[in-house]
């Protein structure tokens, strides 16, 4: 009985690993599911994951190493745009379909032949929080972001999508990921006059970081935060308290059982979620394994679809994929689109009670 | 006192002590004699138990010594002032002495330190200052001081009297003889052969690695062959 | 005004918790000249350990002394297994067993543990204390006051006891120590525990503040070194001032000139620092005769 | 005819090179060697820095990033060829060593180890922060330099990895030639004599200051010329390859393999270079292992992989 | 004109004069001892001629030229060399290797023929390497051209630092306690040795605790006590000079100075 290898890259562990963690828990909970149900037309998946820590040039010496020597036919993975432009580089000279986990933009545009991806980019990011603002009357924001990949690629989506918005960014400023205190950033933002809200884009411990901050200095202007940040366990890092009313982009996932049952996101969410917590000993499920469990989806619709198990036949079935429903949205690729996400997949949410919150 | 019996030892897989025989009596003044690269430094860093030893024994005050770590030796009364002086550089003059009572930490301390601050009057003017500092002579004398500090049944100096003005090194002689009367036994390693056989009692003559000679000082101070290699006379 | 002292208090807060891991590197340097880069685990232990005991239902004081004991045990087992086997290795084969330790305490880490990021419940709440128009949190003052009480204990220990001199005799001349009667191992086992623990204390004050995973040792480790040296390594003195001057500096330089450049400010001024004063702030000039 | 030790090491290191891909299954060997000769060109860098002239640095992986980014901007901005880029990096990242290590280099031991890792970690922070001329976070594409092809029309045919693995094995070999002759010449000897005793050598009459920048620019060369070949290879370069850890673990592959040799500061390189490929299969414990290899080696090879070898095969020979 | 001229030296560290107010010369093919008690300023004062310190006050001039304060390796170049009481061995080096750094003037070249292994570069290595193994046999340490010299006794490395010193050709040597930690025959090659050397013309300064050898040696004495010059002159006079006897001699060494002498 023969085989399908599909390979992963994801950065486990490093600093990218709050997005990378949970991403590889679910690739691996995904394929033993897929075994579980019989696998791809009778024949066993088998998966070969690599951790790349985060850094790119390891990112594509294991991609290399998924192609040359494991023999995969699909990729998975990037956790960052980095290791994703590492990763897609080999992934198109030897011609095995990519799905990246990864925002930028740039990934995907120009269209490159084998490279796909699942998340919303950060600049649909913004563009959500930006309309949410407005909705509310907010113009004027200040700005701050951390120094990594991920806070500083949206940090300059966000600057680029506020000029043609009607956004005025008054006040921009930065911390390091993994910095102790930002009171003197965020007083230098509570400075400058006429302020109405604040956005933060960044992941990990330094979002929580700046929400218990902007409590301590009693800032009471609106707090918005990234997708980056979407998670519970931002919540406990923060503190219910100190988050209550923060809002940010997200998807179905945190919200499942809030949605409209007639939401067709809903059964798939609360799926993912209950099979999750229970796979990674009751973690709590972030966006960043929901990116996963979408690829994964779509590689396993690919791969039922696909003619062969060859990489090409596999790109053409992933191309192919219209209609299907992740947690993160509706996914339509085409031969212009590798993203297949509109805006509306995107759901505002806020922090409410210690727990989420749709925002109309 | 002290008993050597076939003591074996080497650096990495270069053996450069080859079986010494040595004894000190209790209260003996015993000095060893050699020219450079002897092993007279190695015999005694094996002895204070800095240097392991491949083979033979040493006995001290009836106790098997072989096995003891270095840092009980010193308890035991066994105390050494080593060649190049080995001083704690980065500590004062003060606290030199102090680390060489640092196993007896009680009241004779500081009288000790008043009878070594006596025999070096330099070394009480520098007693503030770091150890580093001092000149090459003045470090010798503090290193003499530091083992005599360490209240010692039985001495071992390596060279004492090296880079010690001429005034010094007969009192440093002086100082040895004195310590017999203190019933402290004394193994002087010395260059200066001829100073250290007119105050020992016996003395042992090594050559690469062996015991070639032993004897009551005054009869080594008269052999031809000990002249003549050892006292250029 | 009120924003100098918030700046002030931000650098004081971070600066404190720099000079915590700094004055976890004297000790273990002052015995052998080597500077521990597993320092940063150790915090990270104490906070790690913390956590898991609090979310196991122990009380958070009981939990903590738990992982502090834990955490010095794991520096002896250290030095007994990894640093006194390689006795008279180069200083630098030392520095990278340490090196290897840090990597393989945090694989276990991440093993025993898990790969979350984790915050303790602060000591005495959340609500900020207001002076003269800046906040101050509670946990920044238990920070502050644990740095300069690790600072106090410590400079007692190398300047009252003769124990802390026999720590600096072994560094400055293994050899001599021997030759004066003082257990070199002992030294070196006591070293270890001692750094260890306060690495972990630290570990426990800091992690309300700044949330703790198997990963952050790293980043602590560089930024308390970097404090160490700037204060002159080895001197408790050095280590509380470096780690305020460095956290002042940061925390002045993102209010007042660049929140973007705040860590290159940090570093030109360590750059400056050292030009003027080649061995920090307090670092002993050794004098060596020729 | 008995060889000297500059002839056998290269000897060694040459069939190596050579036989090692008749052992290759796959296309991807070649890939994880051309990354061990190109961490053992830096490598070799600081054998020259840190094992003869006993200078620490942690922040050489600023080096490897100003050679890296110069083969990402030169040929963006100017259109310099990405070749040659290479050079005009090296000639760069020299300079730049050159007036750094002035003031730097009078600094001794960790205090220079925290200096040099202040100049990484400024690099690296400009490439981060500096978004519109390096790309930031995530780095910059890396045009192809063509090398390649230009093989092809000569009738050579590669697979992108085998030509990287010809490469960088090439200049490593030049690299280690260049480094042994330095060894047992006046300067190389005039370094390792100010490791032991700066006083004494400076009465011998060597210009310690000199003699240390010499040896600082000289590394600085290595580490960009390996940083550029990365790049290169790469087709992408990320302000990783300047960060600390990447420092450390430079300085970390030339002790282990033995810090004053410069066939241990290859083997030093290959091993940490291929530790974590093999390790893979053991996931979760890969940290683990990791760090207990480190660890062994030093306890029982306390002088690095290679000299301790020597040692321990000159001791059954007697 | 002498060759080396000291004119006023003076130091102090921590607000103690190590050296006042010292002077003296050096001529061509002559010895000249400095002696007196421990810590009287003698390697101070050495340190100050060889560039190490930084003198407070005085000149030091080789040739009629000003080269106080000049870097030690300048000073190597104009033709100083010297050796140390406290060792400063290159300890993980061959000992043929020490000697061969000594000779670092005289085979240096650019860096880059070095790194090229161009032949200028190798020819001059492989002199160097010659050379070296004629002082070593001067020396007495052929035997262990090859060993690492921390492997040394202390003897042997005084008389490796003599050779390493000689290396550089010198026209002015400076010997600290050149014969310190040997007996009294190896004291004898010493002498011998340091003999040979200043009849080839060399400056010899040389500061000893052995009397014997100092006053054999010695065309000019000079006395240091305190940091302050206390005598200058020939070795007959100096023994006799009752200041000299009471601060550095002591009664008895001078009766046995002339019982042997
Ligand atoms: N660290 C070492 N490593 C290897 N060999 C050594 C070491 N120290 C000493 N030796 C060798 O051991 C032998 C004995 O040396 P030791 O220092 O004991 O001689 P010594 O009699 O004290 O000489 P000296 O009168 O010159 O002090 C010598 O051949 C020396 O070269
Ligand atoms: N770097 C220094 N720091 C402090 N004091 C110093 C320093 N250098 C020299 N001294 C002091 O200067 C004085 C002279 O020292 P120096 O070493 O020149 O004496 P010396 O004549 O060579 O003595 P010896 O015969 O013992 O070698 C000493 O008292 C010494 O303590
Ligand atoms: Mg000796
Ligand atoms: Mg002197």
């Amino acid at each position: 009985l023969a085989e399908i290898k599909i390979g992963a890259v994801v950065s486990e562990t490093g600093p990218a690993s709050s997005l990378g963690d949970p991403e590889a828990k679910t690739i691996r909970m995904m394929v033993e599911e897929l075994n579980a149900k019989g696998g791809i037309k009778g024949e066993k998946a088998k998966l070969v994951l690599y951790d790349d820590g985060g850094d790119p040039s390891k990112a594509k010496t294991f991609a290399t190493r998924l192609v040359e020597d494991d023999g995969v036919v699909a990729m998975v993975g990037g956790t960052t745009t980095g290791t994703s432009l590492a990763i897609l580089a080999v992934a198109e000279e030897s011609k095995v379909p990519f799905i990246s986990l990864a925002g930028a933009i740039e990934i995907i545009d120009p269209v490159k032949p084998f490279t796909f991806k699942t998340p919303h980019t950060d600049r649909m990011a913004c563009q959500k929080i930006f309309d949410d603002m407005k909705a509310r009357g907010l113009t004027k924001i200040g700005l701050i972001s951390g120094t990594d990949g991920f806070g500083a690629s949206m940090r300059a989506q966000c600057i680029a999508v506020a000029k043609t918005s009607g956004i005025e960014i008054v006040a921009d400023e930065t911390y390091g990921p993994k910095d102790a205190d930002m009171t003197p950033q965020l007083t230098n933002i509570r400075n400058k006059s006429g302020i109405q809200a604040v956005l933060n884009t960044g992941f990990g411990q330094g979002p929580a970081t700046i929400t218990r901050n902007y409590a301590q200095l009693g800032i009471t202007l609106p707090l918005y935060q990234s997708h980056g940040v979407a998670s519970n366990a931002f919540i406990e890092l923060s503190g219910a308290k100190n988050a209550e009313g923060v809002r940010l982009p997200g998807t179905a996932l945190l919200v499942g059982e809030l949605l409209d049952p007639k939401d067709p996101q809903k059964n798939v969410v609360l799926a993912y979620k209950a099979n999750f917590e229970k796979a990674a000993g009751g973690a709590p499920v972030s966006t960043f394994g929901g990116y996963a469990h979408d690829a994964m989806r779509i590689l396993t619709e690919a791969l039922n679809k696909a003619p062969s198990a060859k990489p090409a036949a596999i790109r053409d079935a992933i191309e192919g994929t219209t209609g299907l429903v992740g947690t993160t949205g509706t996914y339509n690729y085409s031969k212009t689109d590798h993203l297949g996400l509109d805006l509306s997949a995107f759901r505002m949410l806020e922090i409410s009670n210690g727990g989420w919150k749709l925002v109309k | 006192m002290l008993t050597v019996e076939g003591l074996r030892s080497r650096y990495g897989r270069i053996e450069v002590l080859h079986g010494v025989d040595l004894f000190v009596g209790s209260g003996e003044i015993v000095t060893v004699v050699g020219a450079n690269g002897a092993g007279k430094t190695t015999l005694l860093r094996c002895l204070s138990g800095v240097q392991p030893v491949s083979g033979g024994t040493i006995t001290f005050r009836g106790e098997a010594l072989t096995q003891v770590p270095a840092y009980r030796r010193v308890a035991r009364g066994l105390a050494q002032s080593p060649e190049g002086r080995q001083i704690f550089t980065n500590l004062s003059v003060e606290e030199n002495l102090r680390l060489g009572a640092f196993v007896f930490a009680d009241e004779r301390v500081e009288r000790d330190m008043a009878d070594a601050f006596a025999m070096f009057p330099i070394l009480k003017e520098k007693r503030n200052q770091l150890a580093g500092g001092l000149s090459g002579g003045q470090q010798q004398m503090l290193a003499i001081a530091r083992a005599l500090m360490g209240r010692p049944a039985c001495l071992l100096l390596d060279e004492p009297s090296m880079g010690l003005a001429p005034i010094l090194v007969a009192q440093i002689f002086e100082v040895v003889k004195g310590l017999k009367a203190l019933d402290v036994t004394v193994l002087l390693v010395e260059q200066n052969a001829f100073g250290a056989l007119s105050v020992a009692d016996r003395g042992y003559v090594m050559e690469t690695g062996r015991v070639t000679m032993v004897g009551p000082a005054a009869e080594l101070i008269a052999d031809p062959r000990v002249r003549e290699a050892y006292l250029g006379i | 005004m009120s924003d100098l002292l918030q700046f002030l208090v931000s650098g004081v807060t971070v600066g404190a918790v720099y000079a915590l891991v700094a004055l976890g590197f004297t000790i273990i340097y002052n015995a052998s000249d080597v500077v521990n880069f597993a320092q940063g685990e150790f915090v990270m232990l104490g906070g790690m350990i913390s956590v898991a005991g609090v979310a196991a239902g122990l009380p958070l004081p009981l939990a903590a002394l738990i992982a502090i004991a834990l955490t010095a045990a794991i520096g002896v087992a250290l030095n007994t297994f990894a640093i006194e086997p390689a006795r008279g290795a180069p200083v630098v084969s030392l520095i990278i067993i340490t090196i290897g330790a840090s990597i393989f305490i945090r694989g276990v880490t991440q093993i025993v543990l898990d790969k979350g990021t984790h915050r303790l419940p602060s000591f005495s709440g959340d609500d900020p204390i207001h002076v003269l128009g800046a906040t101050v949190l509670p946990q920044s003052l238990w920070v502050v006051a644990g740095a300069v009480a690790i600072f106090v204990a410590l400079w007692l220990f190398f300047t009252r006891t003769l124990t802390g001199r026999a720590v600096l005799a072994t560094s400055n001349n293994r050899l001599a120590a021997q030759l004066v009667g003082i257990n070199t191992r002992f030294v070196m086992t006591l070293s270890f525990a001692l750094s260890a623990a306060i690495g972990a204390l630290a570990g426990v004050l800091i992690t309300p503040i700044l949330p703790t995973s198997f990963e952050i040792g790293i980043s602590l480790a560089l930024k308390g070194f970097a404090a160490a040296m700037l204060g002159g390594m080895g001197n408790p003195k050095g280590a509380l001032a470096g780690g305020l001057l460095l956290g002042l500096m940061e925390a002045l330089t993102a209010g007042y000139i660049s929140s973007h450049y705040k860590d290159a400010v940090a570093f030109f001024v360590i750059l400056a620092v050292l030009f003027a004063f080649p061995r920090g702030l307090y670092g002993s000039n050794p004098v060596e005769r020729v | 005819m008995r060889l000297s030790p500059k002839q056998s090491t290269l000897l060694v290191l040459a069939v190596l090179m050579i036989a090692s891909p008749f052992f290759f299954p796959s296309n991807y060997y070649y890939r994880v060697g051309s990354l061990v000769f190109v961490n053992s060109i830096a490598v070799v860098g600081i054998v020259i820095l840190t094992g003869y002239a006993g200078q620490i640095s942690l922040g050489h992986a600023g080096f490897l990033g100003i050679g890296g980014y110069a083969c990402a901007l030169l040929p963006a901005h100017f259109g310099l060829p990405p070749a040659l880029a290479v050079v005009a990096g090296a000639a760069l990242s020299g300079a730049i060593a050159y007036v750094v290590g002035r003031p730097i280099l009078k600094l001794k031991g960790y205090y220079l180890a925290v200096a040099t890792l202040g100049f990484g970690v400024l690099v690296s922070m400009v490439l981060a922060n500096e978004g519109w001329l390096t790309g930031g976070p995530d780095g910059i594409k890396v045009p192809d330099p063509g090398l390649r092809a230009l093989l092809e029309q000569v009738g050579i045919e590669l697979t992108n990895p085998q030509f990287w693995y010809a490469f960088c094995g090439l200049v490593l070999f030049i690299g280690a030639w260049l480094a042994l002759n330095l060894r047992e010449s006046p300067t190389g000897r005039a370094l390792r004599a100010l490791h032991g005793s700066e006083v004494a050598a400076r009465t011998a009459g060597i210009d310690v200051a000199k003699a240390k920048l010499n040896a600082f620019v000289i590394s600085a060369v290595y580490a960009s010329v390996a940083g550029s070949l990365l790049a290169l290879q790469n087709r992408l370069i990320t302000p990783d390859v300047a960060g600390f850890m990447h420092s450390i673990e430079l300085v970390t592959m030339a002790v282990l393999g033995g810090a004053g040799s410069v066939l241990g500061g290859i083997f030093g390189a290959a091993l940490l270079t291929l530790l974590p490929q093999v390790l893979t299969v053991l996931q979760d414990y890969e940290h683990v292992v990791l760090g207990l290899v480190m660890m062994l080696v030093m306890i029982f090879l306390p002088a690095g992989l290679i000299p301790s070898a020597r040692r321990l095969l000159r001791g059954r020979g007697e | 004109m002498s060759l080396l001229q000291v004119e006023g030296l003076g130091i102090s560290f921590g607000g103690v004069t190590a050296v006042n107010d010292v002077s003296f010369g050096l001529e061509t093919g002559k010895i000249v001892s400095v002696i007196g008690p421990n810590g009287a300023g003698k390697t101070t004062l050495f340190n100050m001629i060889s560039g190490v310190y930084l003198p407070k006050s005085g000149r030091v001039r080789l040739d009629g030229e000003d080269v106080t304060g000049l870097r030690p390796d300048l000073l190597a170049v104009r033709g100083m060399s010297r050796t140390f009481q406290n060792l400063q061995i290159f300890h993980e080096m061959s000992v043929l290797e020490n000697v061969i750094v000594g000779f670092h003037m005289h085979e240096r070249g650019p860096v880059l023929a070095d790194l090229f292994g161009l032949p200028g570069s190798r020819r001059r290595a492989r002199a160097a390497a010659e050379g070296a193994r004629v002082l070593l046999e001067r020396v007495g340490l052929e035997r262990a051209a090859e060993r690492e010299a921390g492997a040394l006794s202390y003897g042997a490395l005084k008389r490796l630092e003599i050779a390493r010193a000689l290396a550089a050709r010198p026209r002015v040597l400076l010997l600290d306690e050149p014969a310190a930690g040997c007996n009294a025959v190896e004291t004898e090659e010493i002498d011998r040795l340091i003999c040979e050397v200043a009849k080839t013309g060399v400056a010899i300064l040389l500061v000893e605790h052995d009397m014997k050898l100092v006053m054999r040696l010695s065309d000019t004495i000079v006395v240091l006590d305190h940091g302050e010059k206390i005598a200058e002159g020939d070795p007959a006079l100096v023994s006799r000079d009752p200041k000299v006897i009471e601060a550095y001699l002591g009664a008895g060494t001078t009766e046995a100075l002339h019982a042997h002498g």
